[in-house]
């Protein structure tokens, strides 16, 4: 198993070798001059030939990608000019505020969306279940913009409930935890219905009942297991999608989180920060991947690790 | 599934109905609308400035669902923004899905090295989030519908050909293919005839799917300022550019909300009825 | 003998949408203590269905009982208690499910799904469970300490034996096997074969086995009981049935056996199609593939009639002087 | 051995005493498996065999010893690792396009699925005229009536034509699925186990099928089947497979009666059967499948043979033949003989 | 709030009983403030753009010299200030009695610090006004002597907007010094968040400048200044109570937050929304006649009054109030006849025009975009809009490749001119407008050091830019729009968008 890991490493390393060529290029062909971002309107040639220098613009790409690429082995994620400090910890701290949020909206949803899911599923066509179906839909229609206005309107303006925005304490999570949950929550509704639907019409769930074990035990216990396989694997990438954060909730929310992070960075082309977050970014879509083969190898030992 | 069996239970899926039905409506009153739209939903007549609406009573020519900031009809609006709308996420998903079953039936029907190649390109792909590919690209691009159509079917095609490929794979191993080899039908051949009609049916669920997706992305994008640029409507742009007046005109941004949520509803229902009908798992 | 298991008249529907199959039309059947029955019949003719209406594991919604009554020691088994048929299944009858790769939960160990069982009825610690469960795999054949294997590391003979010995690990009175070997090789199937006749004798259960392979039968079991259309058409021990068949089913059945000894005839294929429960003839149910066809067997229903005390059937040809 | 029963329906089929030339010819065939991280599973290792024309060979064996494989080699759906074929003295181990057109015509394959050997898709119409399109052999009208007169060969109804493969129970199935192949008019078929999935009243209309087949356009058959009944019923000779090897070869009624290789001794025995005067006493062989990844030299049985010695575990086992056209692969195919005759006895 | 909220305002009304959370459970009175600004990661001036540093620099540090931003200034840090006749140096004599947060004496050492880091520190980034500073001359401890290079006509302006360093703090710790300042402001920092830019600061009771005459020493003791960018959530937020002042809202705002007793302050500001022609050789606006057209064709007044809300339309290329501004001469028409026919007398053929802008870098740029982008259309010209992002639309303006621009420029310093005066002097903006005459005039005014004398240059300037329509022609000026809870006044913003809320007042 570790041996294997390792090895799925290794492979990830190629990835992370293609994003960094990727990222590096990317913000390279955006048009626009970092150096002209960082400076007033009015700024000097000179001023910005020496921005330049500073940021490393005057070296051609080739050294500029291996001066990347060997700060990187050093642990360095480079310096943002935009922000005016290092990319590391700026990073990290807004990693762990989208975490926050991503961590909370997912349990939140996962509370909500498997018994939802589960009921559904086994009571295939009664009210119960229809009503679960259209929650599912509402939450993959509705506009997450819409959503974080209309949450504000709602428990901001009128109840005043809950902050409006920033961070601060637990009440400032609840509505963009919310939000980034419930897109997530009808998701994971509607996989579960209908992967309990899948299951229950298999063999060995017949074979168990035959067994003796009573209705509600086969279906939580046993089906349940069965079901939770494929929200296994679109929980771990729509967990690494979301810890990338949501910039429109983020934005909305005036939450400091990498999403935000990532639009700023890219407007103001602050270039080492862009590809540090599209790196981290692959880095950590490519954990939860690992994680959730990980999980999934527990879960089911048929799938065999690689 | 023949053409028969197909209508029959098609008729019986009632989501599936649902779904057709509310798209064929959509898309016929939002193509349609130059002929009975009373308003230029282009030019601004800033004395109608966030009019109020008129009410269905007001006819068409009044302005049934008010004016938006700049006093345009948002009736008008929201017909011709559906209409970008609409061939936005019609054109992303035709091309992503064309693209993503060309390369996903080479590499799942190939294999070796093309889908070793294909597999990496796609592993790099999907660890890059969607939007943050967009922002990137029309960074480079410039916001313009065509760009907002390449940029989304750069990423589009990645799902549909992991669909593809591993579907084709099931199949490649099926006697029926093996049958069709030993027939001595070329390999380009079997690829159209015998693989690709069963590959279709995963492809068309997962494409109506992406549909509603799609027009929700676009609705993303829009608010980032990455979306169809002004004074074109499409609905992202108009809920994105009408967020101001939720609290003060919220017509300008409940009317498109409510019509983007109907089409992805309609889209989603039409998925899931296509996913009941095509599944054989689904007896009826 | 005791009578254990009693089938009187039972039907069965299933219903999806319009379409409406009978799958079991007015079956009777006794199941004698200690007694092994086979029951044959062609793919589709509601082996299956039948089994699944004694566990009362017939699919939500879509199976339906419509008539008759199934007796477990004169209790019926259709009006019980979901809460009492938890008991008696598992328990006191099992089941052999046809498909080893597909009966066990891939995400359970095997001694999970053994233990399961033990402790749903035999009311044990865990501890005990697993020493009985255990004793059940050594019986047969699969060493104790794979028992925290999962069931994909097995081979499909040792899934069907786990299915065995999760089936028998509460000794029940009643085992249905429905088709333990046809997903399996020769030489695995003889090993299962000789594990069954074993241990039925050893425990002397009445066993049900159900398949469309006549040499098991004539291997295992005392009677046999030949199904068509959802009816049993001929039914007796299974040297008279084999040796004499009556109906012209039966008959063609054994003719299109090929043999493993003497000389090599052309097969005699029953002509026609199979039996399709969605729409079943009129009268008797073979007839359309019946080359002793009469008027009256396209119009009535034959009555079973016995032949001897060993030997029932169900025929015109037989039956009546019409 | 002098009891050897002479029933043979063709005597001219067997192998060695033949003036005839074999219509397909394998020599030391080689087909592996590259598992990754594993080695090499050896499918098929080191099989010669021949067919005659007009002969029908059954292949049988366990369930993973390989038996698709050669078929599939045989049909070119897999590149032999090595070793060599030959198709009526020409070798066609490595095909140009032209030979794998002209092979294509002479010699097709029967699935075992019927379910899944059909395109779901396609009409049967489409299915059967395929391999008319193919070889461009008819159009329009012609085909129309091709098709239909190859769908009554087989013993389909007309209407079947336009019905889908899902409509179709697997009997009908399977009988477009031997029509799509005799529409090539083929010298040569590969029946992989085409009756094993079917019911008996159904393989029985099949099996006969193919026989009549065979009489009508002088095809040879390899039969590729576990069920022992149903290979002695159509076969002229039988090779018995364990683990990619052939261990026993002879005609029909030879192995029938006077069985050599322990193993085959064992697959017979495990036949249930309905007979209630000869009730045998059966062979239970111990034991699963082995795995075939990279096996040791030795007899491949030695582990689960009841009269294997050290030499047996150690010393690779010749296909040699003990008598004419009998061939076995076991130095102690003497004892076995004995063995079974006591077996016999004590019943 | 606690229940014996001193703070908590008699009445029930919706606003005040928003602002209940003023007071925190230590009893102290906090002021929160949502900003627009771009957000700042340090709290060094000369590094970030925008006017969010300068609000915090503005309570935490002193400048030598206090200013109205309208061209009075007051005595700050100096008490007294003389300039040379050349223009080229200027002496302070600096306050006594002051110390920063820290305890330490402030003497002309920190002057000289403060200034020479300007001059000498080549990664800060917001300095180019500066390049003219020569040396500071420390005579003693309360004297402090500027010296230019070249006269700098806005001496004074840049002057109020360089926050007077520790030097000693500054040595000690070079690197985190803006994270954690240390200033003589009436302020003094708690936290600053360099990830949000969230400041909090309070109040220092030491503050030399609550003796001052005529200032009112505020009873807020805590400030937190935050900056949230969206607009909806920036008013939210003061509607849900959670912030006492916003900040530049939108017009749309105002009525509502009105009527529900939020009151307003609304404040013309320095930015100048213009249309950019480009003049070069190849381009359609080389002709000054469709230039005029296109200004003519636009209705400044119903662009203000519709589409913005608020401002002043432009009548003139500069701001009432601003130097150069000349109120009786015949400025901007709104004439779509007359620029009908001059688009039909150009031969213009009706290809499309593109106007690049970027959305984000005025308020409602979008929509005053298709605004004129309709207007035009009226008189027969086919704009075509074209959004850019920021960065974009900068590569794009400084290339040259537009057909025209919408553009904005802020004058951060309150001087509209001498950036007028480089912008269109170097053509920064890349409109290759090509006028002699304009570009000496241009030089002239940058090292003018006499105002009058500027003001006439500046004047001819603007007659020129007006005459031919280039390279720019200018639209409006919009108004910053600020709200507050009702029980908070006595804060004023400025028209650089910077704001005063050193003396604030909460009831
Ligand atoms: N879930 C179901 N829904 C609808 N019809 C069904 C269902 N299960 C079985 N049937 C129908 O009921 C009839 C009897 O099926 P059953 O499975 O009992 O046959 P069987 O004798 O067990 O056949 P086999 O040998 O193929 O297992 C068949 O015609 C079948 O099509
Ligand atoms: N494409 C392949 N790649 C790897 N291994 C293969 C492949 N095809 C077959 N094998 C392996 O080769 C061995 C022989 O397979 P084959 O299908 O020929 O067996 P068989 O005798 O036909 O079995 P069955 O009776 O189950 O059809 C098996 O162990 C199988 O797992
Ligand atoms: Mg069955
Ligand atoms: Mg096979």
């Amino acid at each position: 198993m570790f041996k294997k890991i390792l090895r799925r490493l290794a492979l990830t390393l190629i990835v992370l070798v293609g994003v960094t060529i990727i990222a590096f290029a990317l913000v390279r062909l955006a048009p626009g001059d970092p150096a002209v971002q960082m400076l007033p309107a009015t700024a000097t040639q000179e001023q910005i030939d020496n921005m330049r220098t500073r940021m490393g613009l005057d070296q051609s790409y080739v050294v500029q990608y291996f001066m990347y690429i060997g700060n990187l082995l050093k642990g360095d994620l480079g310096y943002s000019f935009h922000f005016n400090m290092d990319c590391g910890p700026l990073i990290l701290s807004r990693l762990l505020n989208t975490a926050k949020i991503t961590v909370i909206g997912v349990i939140i949803a996962l509370i909500i969306s498997i018994p939802l899911g589960l009921v559904a599923g086994i009571k295939r066509g009664s009210a119960l279940d229809t009503c679960a179906t259209a929650f599912a839909l509402c939450g993959q229609a509705m506009s997450p913009v819409w959503l974080c206005l209309l949450m504000i309107l709602i428990f901001s303006v009128g109840l005043k409930w809950l902050p409006t925005q920033g961070v601060g304490s637990w009440k400032n999570m609840v509505m963009p935890s919310l939000c980034v949950g419930f897109a997530f929550c009808s998701l994971v509704t509607r996989m579960l219905r209908s992967s309990m639907i899948d299951v229950l019409q298999e063999e060995y769930i017949t074979a168990t009942r035959a067994r003796g074990v009573s209705k509600f035990q086969v279906y939580v216990k046993y089906a349940f297991k069965n079901a939770i396989l494929p929200i296994v694997t679109i929980s771990g990438a729509q967990l690494g999608i979301l810890l990338c954060g949501s910039m429109v909730i983020e934005q909305i929310f005036n939450w400091p989180g990498l999403g935000q992070l990532t639009v700023t960075a890219i407007s103001s082309r602050d270039f080492q920060l862009v590809q540090s977050i599209l790196l981290i970014v692959a880095v950590i879509m490519v954990v939860c991947n690992l994680i959730v083969d990980i999980l999934y190898t527990f879960i089911d030992k048929r799938i065999s690790f690689n | 599934m023949n053409r028969k069996d197909f209508t029959r239970r098609m008729w019986k899926s009632k989501l599936f109905l649902i779904g057709l039905a509310g798209i064929l409506v959509i898309a016929a009153v939002c193509f349609l609308s130059p002929l009975f739209v009373q308003f230029d939903p282009l030019k601004a007549e800033l004395t109608n400035r966030l009019a109020a609406p008129e009410g269905i009573f007001g006819g068409l020519s009044k302005h049934i669902f008010g004016c938006d900031p700049m006093g345009r009809d948002v009736l008008t609006r929201l017909l011709l923004g559906g209409r970008t709308s609409l061939l936005i996420a019609f054109s992303v998903v035709l091309i992503t899905t064309i693209l993503g079953l060309i390369i996903g039936l080479l590499a799942g029907y190939y294999g070796g090295i093309a889908d070793l190649i294909l597999m990496r390109i796609c592993d790099i792909m999907m660890a890059l989030p969607t939007l943050l590919l967009a922002i990137c690209v029309v960074a480079v691009m410039g916001s313009s519908i065509t760009n907002l159509v390449v940029v989304l079917s750069i990423t589009g095609w990645i799902m549909v050909a992991r669909v593809v490929r591993s579907t084709v794979m099931s199949i490649r191993d099926c006697e029926y293919v093996k049958a069709a080899r030993v027939l001595g039908i070329p390999n380009s051949k079997i690829i159209l005839k015998e693989v690709l009609p069963n590959v279709i049916s995963p492809v068309i669920i997962t494409a109506t799917q992406a549909f509603g997706g799609m027009i929700l992305t676009e609705a993303s994008m829009s608010y980032l300022g990455l979306g169809v640029p002004a004074p074109s409507p499409s609905w992202g742009a108009m809920i994105s550019d009408g967020r101001e007046y939720i609290a003060t005109a919220p017509w300008v941004v409940i009317v498109p909300g409510i019509a983007l949520m109907l089409t992805v509803l309609a889209f989603n229902f039409l998925g899931d009825g296509l996913n009941d009908i095509l599944n054989p798992k689904n007896k009826d | 003998m005791e009578e254990i298991l009693k089938i009187s008249k039972l039907s069965v529907e299933y219903r999806s949408g319009d379409t409406v199959a009978k799958a079991v039309n007015g079956l009777n059947m006794t199941l004698y203590k200690g007694q092994a029955m086979g029951l044959v019949g062609e793919s589709g003719a509601g082996k299956t269905t039948t089994a699944l209406s004694v566990m009362g594991l017939l699919p939500d919604k879509i199976g339906y009982v419509t008539g008759g009554d199934i007796e477990y020691k004169g209790q019926s088994l259709l009006k019980m208690k979901e809460k009492e048929l938890n008991t008696i299944r598992g328990g006191k009858i099992s089941m052999v499910f046809a498909n080893p790769l597909s009966s066990l939960n891939p995400v359970f160990t095997v001694g999970h799904q053994i233990t399961m069982v033990l402790r749903q009825h035999g009311h044990m610690t865990e501890k005990e469970a697993h020493a009985q469960a255990a004793k059940f795999l050594q019986m047969v054949g699969i060493p104790e300490y794979r028992m925290d294997d999962y069931p994909h590391q097995f081979s499909g003979g040792m899934r069907q034996r786990v299915g065995i010995a999760a089936a028998l690990v509460c000794s029940p009175e009643i085992l249905i096997a429905d088709e333990p070997t046809t997903a399996l090789d020769v030489t695995i199937q003889a090993q299962i074969l000789e594990l069954m006749k074993d241990l039925q004798k050893t425990m002397d259960s009445s066993l049900l086995m159900i398949t469309h392979n006549l040499g098991i039968i004539a291997e295992l079991c005392q009677t046999v009981a030949i199904m068509y259309g959802g009816e049993i058409v001929e039914y007796g021990s299974v040297r008279e049935v084999f040796e004499h068949p009556m109906h012209w089913y039966t008959i063609g059945l054994l003719n299109a056996v090929p043999k493993l000894t003497g000389k090599r005839e052309r097969l005699a294929s029953i002509p026609g199609n199979v039996a399709n429960a969605q729409m079943l003839p009129e009268g008797c149910k073979f007839h359309p593939r019946c080359g002793h066809c009469t008027k009256v067997c396209q119009t009535k229903q034959p009555e079973m009639i016995c032949v001897n005390e060993n030997h029932y059937v169900q025929c015109w040809e037989h039956g009546g002087n019409l | 051995m002098t009891e050897i029963k002479k029933v043979n329906k063709i005597e001219a089929g067997t192998s060695g005493q033949s003036t005839q030339k074999p219509l397909l010819r394998v020599e030391h065939l080689k087909e592996y498996f590259k598992i990754p991280s594993k080695g090499y599973l050896h499918a098929v290792d080191d099989i010669t065999m021949d067919i005659m024309p007009n002969e029908t060979l059954g292949l049988v064996g366990e369930s993973g010893c390989g038996k698709s494989t050669v078929g599939n080699v045989l049909m070119r759906l897999l590149k032999p690792t090595g070793g060599k074929i030959f198709y009526e003295d020409k070798d066609v181990t490595k095909p140009s396009k032209k030979e794998n057109l002209e092979l294509t015509k002479k010699t097709q394959m029967v699935f075992q699925d019927p379910y899944s050997s059909l395109n779901p898709r396609k009409p049967i119409r489409s299915i059967l005229s395929e391999p008319f399109k193919i070889n461009k052999t008819a159009e329009g009208r012609e085909l129309d009536e091709k098709v239909r007169k190859l769908a009554e060969r087989v013993g389909l109804e007309p209407y079947v034509l336009d019905q889908y493969p899902h409509e179709l129970d697997g009997g009908k199935r399977q009988m477009v699925g031997i029509a799509r192949a005799l529409a090539m008019q083929p010298k040569f078929i590969v029946c992989d186990e085409p009756v094993s999935a079917l019911d008996v009243s159904v393989q029985a209309t099949i099996i006969n099928l193919l026989i009549d087949m065979q009489k009508e356009m002088g095809l040879s058959y390899l039969f590729i089947s576990h069920d022992l009944s149903v290979v002695r019923h159509i076969s002229d000779r039988v090779a018995v497979m364990y683990l990619g090897q052939i261990v026993e070869i002879a005609p029909t009624d030879t192995i029938f009666s006077n069985t050599l290789h322990p193993y085959s001794i064992a697959l017979l025995s495990a036949v249930p059967k309905i007979d209630f005067e000869e009730q045998e006493k059966r062979i239970v062989l111990t034991g699963d499948v082995p795995s075939p990844m990279n096996p040791k030299p030795g007899c491949r049985f030695a582990p689960r043979c009841w009269m294997a010695c050290e030499e047996c575990k150690n010393k690779d086992q010749e296909l040699t033949e003990v008598e004419p056209g009998h061939f076995v692969a076991c130095g102690r195919w003497k004892e076995s003989r004995e063995m079974e005759l006591k077996l016999e006895r004590e019943n | 709030g606690s229940a014996d909220n001193p703070a908590k305002p008699a009445g029930g009304d919706q606003a005040a009983s928003a602002s209940s959370k003023t007071v925190d459970t230590s009893g102290k009175v906090t002021l929160t403030i949502g900003s627009n600004a771009d957000q700042v990661s340090t709290l060094d001036r000369f590094v970030n753009v925008g006017y969010g540093c300068d609000d915090l620099d503005y309570l935490i540090f002193d400048p030598l010299v206090n200013s109205d931003h309208m061209g009075t200034y007051s005595p700050g840090l100096a008490t007294e200030w003389t300039q040379a006749d050349d223009y080229l140096s200027y002496t302070f004599t600096l306050r006594e009695g002051v110390k920063f947060a820290d305890g330490s004496d402030f003497t002309s050492a920190d002057v000289a610090a403060t200034f020479e880091r300007i001059r000498d520190d080549k990664t800060l980034t917001d300095t180019g006004a500066w390049g003219d500073l020569e040396s500071v001359e420390t005579p003693d401890e309360k004297t402090a002597i500027i010296h230019l290079a070249n006269p700098m006509p806005t001496f004074y302006d840049e002057l109020y907007r360089v926050p007077i360093i520790c030097k000693a703090a500054l040595e000690a710790d070079p690197e985190g010094y803006f994270l954690a300042p240390v200033g003589t402001g009436a302020f003094t920092l708690d936290s600053f968040d360099q990830l949000t830019g969230q400041c909090i600061m309070s109040r220092n009771d030491s503050w030399w400048g609550w003796d001052e005459i005529d200032n009112i020493k505020t009873n807020v003791d805590i400030i937190d200044y935050q900056f949230i960018g969206e607009d909806t959530t920036r008013a939210s937020a003061l509607r849900s109570g959670d912030m006492d002042i916003v900040l530049q809202l939108s017009a749309d705002y105002k009525k509502d937050l009105e009527a529900e007793g939020f009151p307003m302050l609304e404040v013309a500001s320095d930015t100048h929304i213009h249309i950019e022609y480009n003049c070069g050789e190849n381009s359609q606006f080389n002709n000054k006649d469709l230039r005029i057209a296109l200004s003519e064709a636009i209705d400044r007044e119903a662009i203000v009054s519709s589409v913005i809300g608020n401002g002043n339309a432009a009548t003139w290329p500069c701001p009432e109030g601003n130097v150069g501004y000349k109120a009786d001469a015949e400025g901007y028409k709104y004439d779509p006849e007359h620029a009908k026919s001059l688009v039909e007398a150009s031969g213009y053929d009706g290809s499309e025009i593109s106007m690049v802008y970027t959305s984000s870098s005025f308020i409602r740029a979008d929509e005053v975009a298709q605004a004129v982008q309709s207007m035009a259309a009226e008189v027969g010209l086919n704009v075509k809009l074209e959004p850019l992002e920021q960065a974009a639309f900068t590569d794009r303006r400084s290339s040259g490749t537009f057909d025209i621009i919408l553009g904005a420029f802020a004058s951060t310093a309150g001087d509209t001119q001498t950036e007028v005066a480089v912008i269109i002097g170097f053509d920064v903006f890349g409109s290759q407008y090509v006028n002699p005459e304009m570009s000496d005039l241009c030089a002239q005014v940058r090292t003018c050091g006499d105002k009058e004398e500027r003001t006439k240059l500046i004047e001819q300037v603007f007659q020129i830019e007006m005459d031919e329509m280039a390279p720019f022609s200018y639209l409006y000026s919009p108004s910053y729009l600020c709200a507050s809870a009702s029980n908070v006044s006595n804060y004023n913003v400025f028209a650089d968008g910077s704001g005063e809320y050193r003396f604030v007042q909460m009831k």
